[in-house]
């Protein structure tokens, strides 16, 4: 291979190599550590490469620059990095549901109309937290000149919540749920009560690997769907895996995440995430509107639905955990 | 003399320039690489920055904040460094908080910055005067306490005040060395405007590159904001070196 | 008051920290006099032998390793601005202009006041029309006569003056001793002056005091009881610089190193 | 005096960083925030990452990429400051584009350090050289533009190689100001570890702090990996000032 | 080639730029002379007219601002290793010790080679015991004999010095006079020297060149027919002495500046 590596190939990713996926230490790509986990203790080893990355930037930048196969990413990025000509499709999602929006609590925000001339912090522009906005604010006959949106890194919002530097936030979590388990965040609406069956991050896979690597992108996918059943098969399961993916991947407080886990327990779904394309044309309506997508590509151009078959029918894993550790 | 000096000031670094330019172009197009763009796809971002209006709203932006963090940096910096390289107790006593302080990233500070100063323009000028204010301290004291000792004793043998002798002597001798920390703080500045632009502004060339990088495949603005940043770099370092024009530190300076 | 000891150095000594080895370079060895006040003192000795070492010590620049030197009844703690050192490195400052480094002593004074007596040492060392210049475009002999202006203009009390006229040319030099004994005589200073000019020492001085090689001591204190103006053809005169003279060849004589030791007929053929 | 050095040099800044500790403790006491973490939380944090065996990972980790990535760039950046500051004509052909080059985030960076070193320790340590190189290729420049002429006078009547040349007189006459150079780089480049152990890496002080802010309010970690660059910084300091201890360059210092 | 012309100097004019004003300052006009290989010249003349101005031009360190100035048949081009400066500002390196800054010149040379050089010379300027010592650890007259012995260890064809033994005592500069005219007997070299001393450049030289203030010409050029070594109580010495005091005073008095015409006798009072 004498092609000048220096600006990075084409998405070529070494097919020698374990299956690399790429995902970041929040709770919308908890089914990445939980399947890689489960299997290695029901195989001994895993079949994939977790890789934790810290930012969003860079975690797309390792994928665009071919370092990995596979990524969690944020669907409305996803689609428009599609609609930017790279190669890539999602093939299954994240998560359904899975954040907040958070005031202070002694502010006087009680309802979304409320946010008239507050200021809202949102992670950055390609995040659904930001659509969701939308959305929330046009559903009232507001629009989005009627709040102050400023961006801001998720790790910085508690903080800023905390100094009341902005009125409100909303990001991915445990950050949100943090500043409620200290005591000075109150939610303003979950997701679930703006846009039931919210879609933040998806599962993607470069074309490449659709076509080489297609058995394991297949046993990728059927993974995450187990894995995600099995979290939301009971409750035991979500404290469990709270447990070792915030002592063996996240490095956070395991308490942080048994609390965004269970407060209420659908505030994060795993089940049901076979994309559909009526959720996706809903993103991509509000993308345009938001003026990130430009709708020159389809739902049928950045998904790849041929993985999962019959989301129904996959099983969760058969792994009761270990549950003596927890004593 | 006048004539060859004016054309290798300018033909030559544009040369230099050029062939950068092309070798970038080459180096892409020989990859085969879509991420990275060429030249001229920056070239079209700055000019679509332009159109939208964006382009000097940016600078304007960030042009303030660093002018702003960097002028509390000079402010506090020279003179607590002539300080600190004169008075052996203080040296001794602050030196060491200095240098533990100095090394450590504004990234780090964001969570301050936040809190101290909410989400204003106040925060990222208050990151950027911290990255900039140590090298700017450092060299004063280095020049201070490198200064040539004939001055030292010619200076304390007329019983100047404190003030007078900061004044007329210690600053003068040690302005050449003081003006290259300026210089490099300059540069450091810029480099953390990046970082100090993620809190929460939805302006500046820090946050250009940032909301680049969010930004599905656009390294195209990511190039454009980093064009700028380093055209706004040269523009000023000439400006910083006009300094060393001045009678009073052309003596530290070597004919050229 | 008068005729009080101003300066008094009791059995000084100094050594500087040897470098590598760690053995110490002796400089002064027991050094003991005294100058009285408004007495002009001459210095003279071999190079190196320790003569601005002794200098910047009694202006408070650098601290024996023993002894004490007093000036006006006080220990030297440190340099005094009545008390003006000539460097023999050049110490003019080089952002300052020749206006401006002639004033620096000078501002407490007001500004015309300054004025005017920058303006008039100006004219006494020959710098008229290089007021604006920096100490860059001065020549080396210019550069010496800033220095010397500088120290003047401040008018201290004592002056310690470290070969000051070491780069001046004979014409020059001249003109300075009479300018500078003209100030020492109705100013009433007092001066100690460092020279390796014998015939400038016995032209200047009340006392003459040479040193010996390093390790240095005072070989002899030579006592100048010529009347001023002092006339250079005299017996006196002549008399008395052959007696430094012959002191100094002296004190080579008895230095360690006998390469050195040239007889004072060295003078003759060259 | 030793005794009263030793003392002064000791007790002087500890009873300055236990004032700041106290400050600190009160200010968070006070504030009544419990986002902000206190100095024994801190030293908490600390042990805890001690018992974990972290601490001392981290350390290394970050040791090893800073060290490489400033040797490289003193390695480079001296030589080639030297030369730019000697021959005009390469000052004028490459100084633009330096002065271009250094006020460049090192986040701005990432993306082509990705492209180039892909998800390895060759990422960080290229931000970091890239960071630090340009602070001492400026600062030598500037100490060979500012060198005394006459001592350019007298190596230049010695009829020296090039090589010589710089060896013998450019690289000691110009060593004092290029060790201030090196001691201001070494600050940038712990300055930007944060950012440059931004990419995917899974060890270093760096990205202890991403990672404990990314860990929701482990800000008591933050604080403690902000301590720890800093003392390491400290020390490293500490080390290149034994540098200006050798008799090649005490000249250039006044005695102290 | 002997008796040729080593060093050509034609219609040299000088003026550096005025600072502010931009009026500039005219150092030298006119000058015109030739120094045949193997002589010893000195220049001598007032503080500031040109001397070291005009040196470093021959020395290729400065351009003139008109005129020619050939050295070996060759316009001058920058400085050369065969023509070693003696610099008026110290130009000791403060990084090297004294053996290192005398064998500074010395590199081509095989260590042993090189070492016995060096000891050669700090046995001449009598700097034994200061081999590792630092310049900070010197003397002004110290540092000022590591120059001159930087320069004769480097064996030059052509010796340019610019008041090489103004910080000297009386002793030390009658020795270095003694050995520098020993060097040039022996060993046939070219020698042009400033000097503020005239007695120095009378002891010393073939011919001497009296400038006159600035902006300088050439005054006179005196040449010295004494046989050597020169026994400076003959007649012809004393003579040669006198005339060139004179011309230098004549150069004063056609100055402009009336304030330093003092005249000859001003060396009697002081
Ligand atoms: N900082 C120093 N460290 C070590 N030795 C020193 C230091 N300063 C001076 N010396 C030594 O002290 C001795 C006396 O030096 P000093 O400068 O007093 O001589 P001097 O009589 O003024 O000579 P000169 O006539 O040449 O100026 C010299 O041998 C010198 O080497
Ligand atoms: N760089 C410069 N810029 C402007 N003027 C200068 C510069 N260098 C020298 N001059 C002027 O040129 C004149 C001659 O200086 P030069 O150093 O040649 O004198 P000199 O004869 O060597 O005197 P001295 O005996 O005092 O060393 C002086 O009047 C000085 O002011
Ligand atoms: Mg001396
Ligand atoms: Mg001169």
């Amino acid at each position: 291979n004498l092609r000048v590596q220096f600006f990075g190939s084409k998405l070529a990713a070494e097919t020698t190599q374990k299956f690399r996926v790429g995902f970041l230490p929040v709770t919308c790509h908890l089914t990445c550590p939980v399947t890689d986990f489960i299997n290695k203790q029901m195989a001994g080893d895993g079949f994939f490469e977790p890789i934790r990355f810290n930012g969003w930037p860079e975690l797309k930048e390792a994928y665009l620059s071919g370092y990995m196969p596979a990524t969690f990413l944020l669907a409305p990025l996803a689609m428009a990095l599609r609609e930017q000509g790279v190669p890539v499709k999602i093939v299954y999602l994240g998560h359904r549901d899975g954040t907040a929006m958070m005031v202070h609590k002694d502010s006087q925000i009680y309802r979304i109309e409320d946010l008239k001339g507050k200021t809202v912090a949102v992670p950055n522009r390609y995040s659904n937290q930001r659509l969701l906005i939308f959305k929330a604010l046009k559903e009232r006959g507001m629009s989005i000149k009627d709040i102050n949106m400023v961006e801001m890194p998720p790790p910085d919002m508690p903080v800023a919540l905390r100094s009341r530097a902005v009125d409100a936030v909303t990001s991915g979590e445990p950050f949100m749920g943090q500043t409620e388990l200290d005591g000075y965040g109150r939610v303003l609406y979950l997701t679930k009560d703006v846009w039931p069956n919210f879609i933040s991050c998806v599962l993607v896979v470069s074309d490449d690997a659709i076509k080489n690597r297609r058995a394991d992108v297949q046993r990728l996918v059927d993974g995450i769907a187990q894995s995600g059943k099995w979290l939301d098969q009971t409750m035991d399961h979500r404290m469990e895996a709270s447990e070792f993916v915030a002592k063996n991947y996240y490095s956070q407080d395991p308490r942080l995440l048994r609390f965004v886990l269970s407060k209420p327990p659908d505030r994060v779904k795993y089940t049901n995430l076979a994309p559909l394309k009526k959720d996706f044309e809903e993103i991509q309506a509000l993308a345009i509107e938001a003026g990130i997508m430009q709708g020159t590509v389809h739902f049928e151009d950045y998904v790849d639905t041929s993985f999962v078959k019959d989301d129904n029918a996959i099983q969760p894993y058969a792994w009761e955990g270990t549950k003596p550790t927890n004593q | 003399m006048t004539g060859k000096l004016a054309w290798t000031k300018i033909a030559l670094p544009l040369g230099v320039a050029a062939l950068l330019l092309l070798a970038w172009d080459a180096a892409v197009r020989v990859s085969g690489s879509d991420i990275f763009p060429r030249p001229h796809e920056v070239l079209r971002g700055i000019i679509q920055l332009i159109e939208q209006g964006l382009l000097l709203k940016y600078v304007v932006a960030s042009l303030f904040r660093v002018t702003w963090g960097f002028t509390l940096a000079v402010l506090i910096g020279v003179p607590f460094g002539l300080f600190l390289g004169w008075y052996g107790w203080a040296f001794q006593a602050f030196n060491p908080m200095i240098q533990m302080l100095r090394p450590i990233s504004p990234i780090a500070w964001i969570p301050v910055a936040i809190l101290w100063f909410k989400v204003t323009d106040k925060a990222p000028i208050f990151l950027i005067f911290l990255a900039s204010v140590f090298p700017i301290a450092v060299s004063a004291i280095a020049a201070v306490q490198n200064m040539q000792p004939v001055y030292l004793r010619a200076a304390r043998n007329f019983g100047l005040t404190q003030l007078q002798l900061f004044r007329r002597v210690i600053l003068p001798a040690t302005l050449p060395q003081i003006i290259t920390g300026i210089r490099i703080a300059l540069g450091v500045a810029w480099l953390v405007v990046v970082a100090a632009e993620m809190i929460a502004v939805n302006s500046g060339l820090g946050y250009l590159i940032i909301d680049a990088r969010n930004a599905g495949k656009r390294y195209d603005l990511v190039v454009a904001g980093m064009v700028m940043i380093g055209l706004i770099g040269l523009v000023l370092d000439l400006l910083v070196r006009q300094l060393e024009k001045f009678d009073e530190v052309r003596w530290g300076y070597a004919n050229r | 008051m008068q005729a009080n000891p101003t300066v008094q150095v009791r059995d000084l000594w100094m050594s500087f920290p040897g470098k590598r080895s760690g053995e110490q370079v002796h400089v002064l060895e027991r050094i003991n006099f005294e100058v009285r006040q408004g007495e002009f003192v001459c210095i003279v000795g071999p190079s190196g032998c320790g003569k601005s070492t002794l200098l910047n010590i009694i202006g408070g620049f650098l601290r024996g390793s023993r002894g004490d030197v007093m000036v006006e009844g006080q220990p030297v703690a440190g340099p005094d601005p009545r008390r003006i050192f000539v460097f023999q490195e050049n110490g003019v400052f080089p952002w300052l202009t020749v206006t401006e480094n002639i004033g620096f002593g000078l501002l407490k004074k007001s500004e015309p006041e300054r004025a005017k007596i920058v303006a008039h040492y100006i004219e006494m060392v020959g710098l008229n029309g290089f007021e604006r210049a920096y100490p860059r475009e001065l020549s080396g002999g210019m550069k010496q006569r800033v220095e010397i202006a500088r120290a003047l203009a401040a008018n201290p009390d004592i002056i310690y003056m470290d070969e000051p006229f070491g780069a001046l040319d004979f014409i020059t030099r001249l003109k300075m001793r009479a300018d500078l004994v003209r100030i020492w005589q109705s100013e009433k200073k007092t001066i100690l002056f460092v020279t390796h000019d014998i015939e400038e020492a016995v032209q200047l001085s009340d006392r003459v005091l040479v040193m010996s090689k390093r390790p240095a001591t005072i070989q002899t204190i030579v006592s100048i009881d010529l009347p001023r103006p002092r006339d250079l053809d005299s017996a006196g005169y002549l008399e008395t610089r052959d007696r430094i003279f012959s002191a100094m060849g002296m004190s080579l004589r008895i230095g360690e190193n006998e390469k050195e030791a040239l007889p004072i007929s060295a003078q003759q053929p060259v």
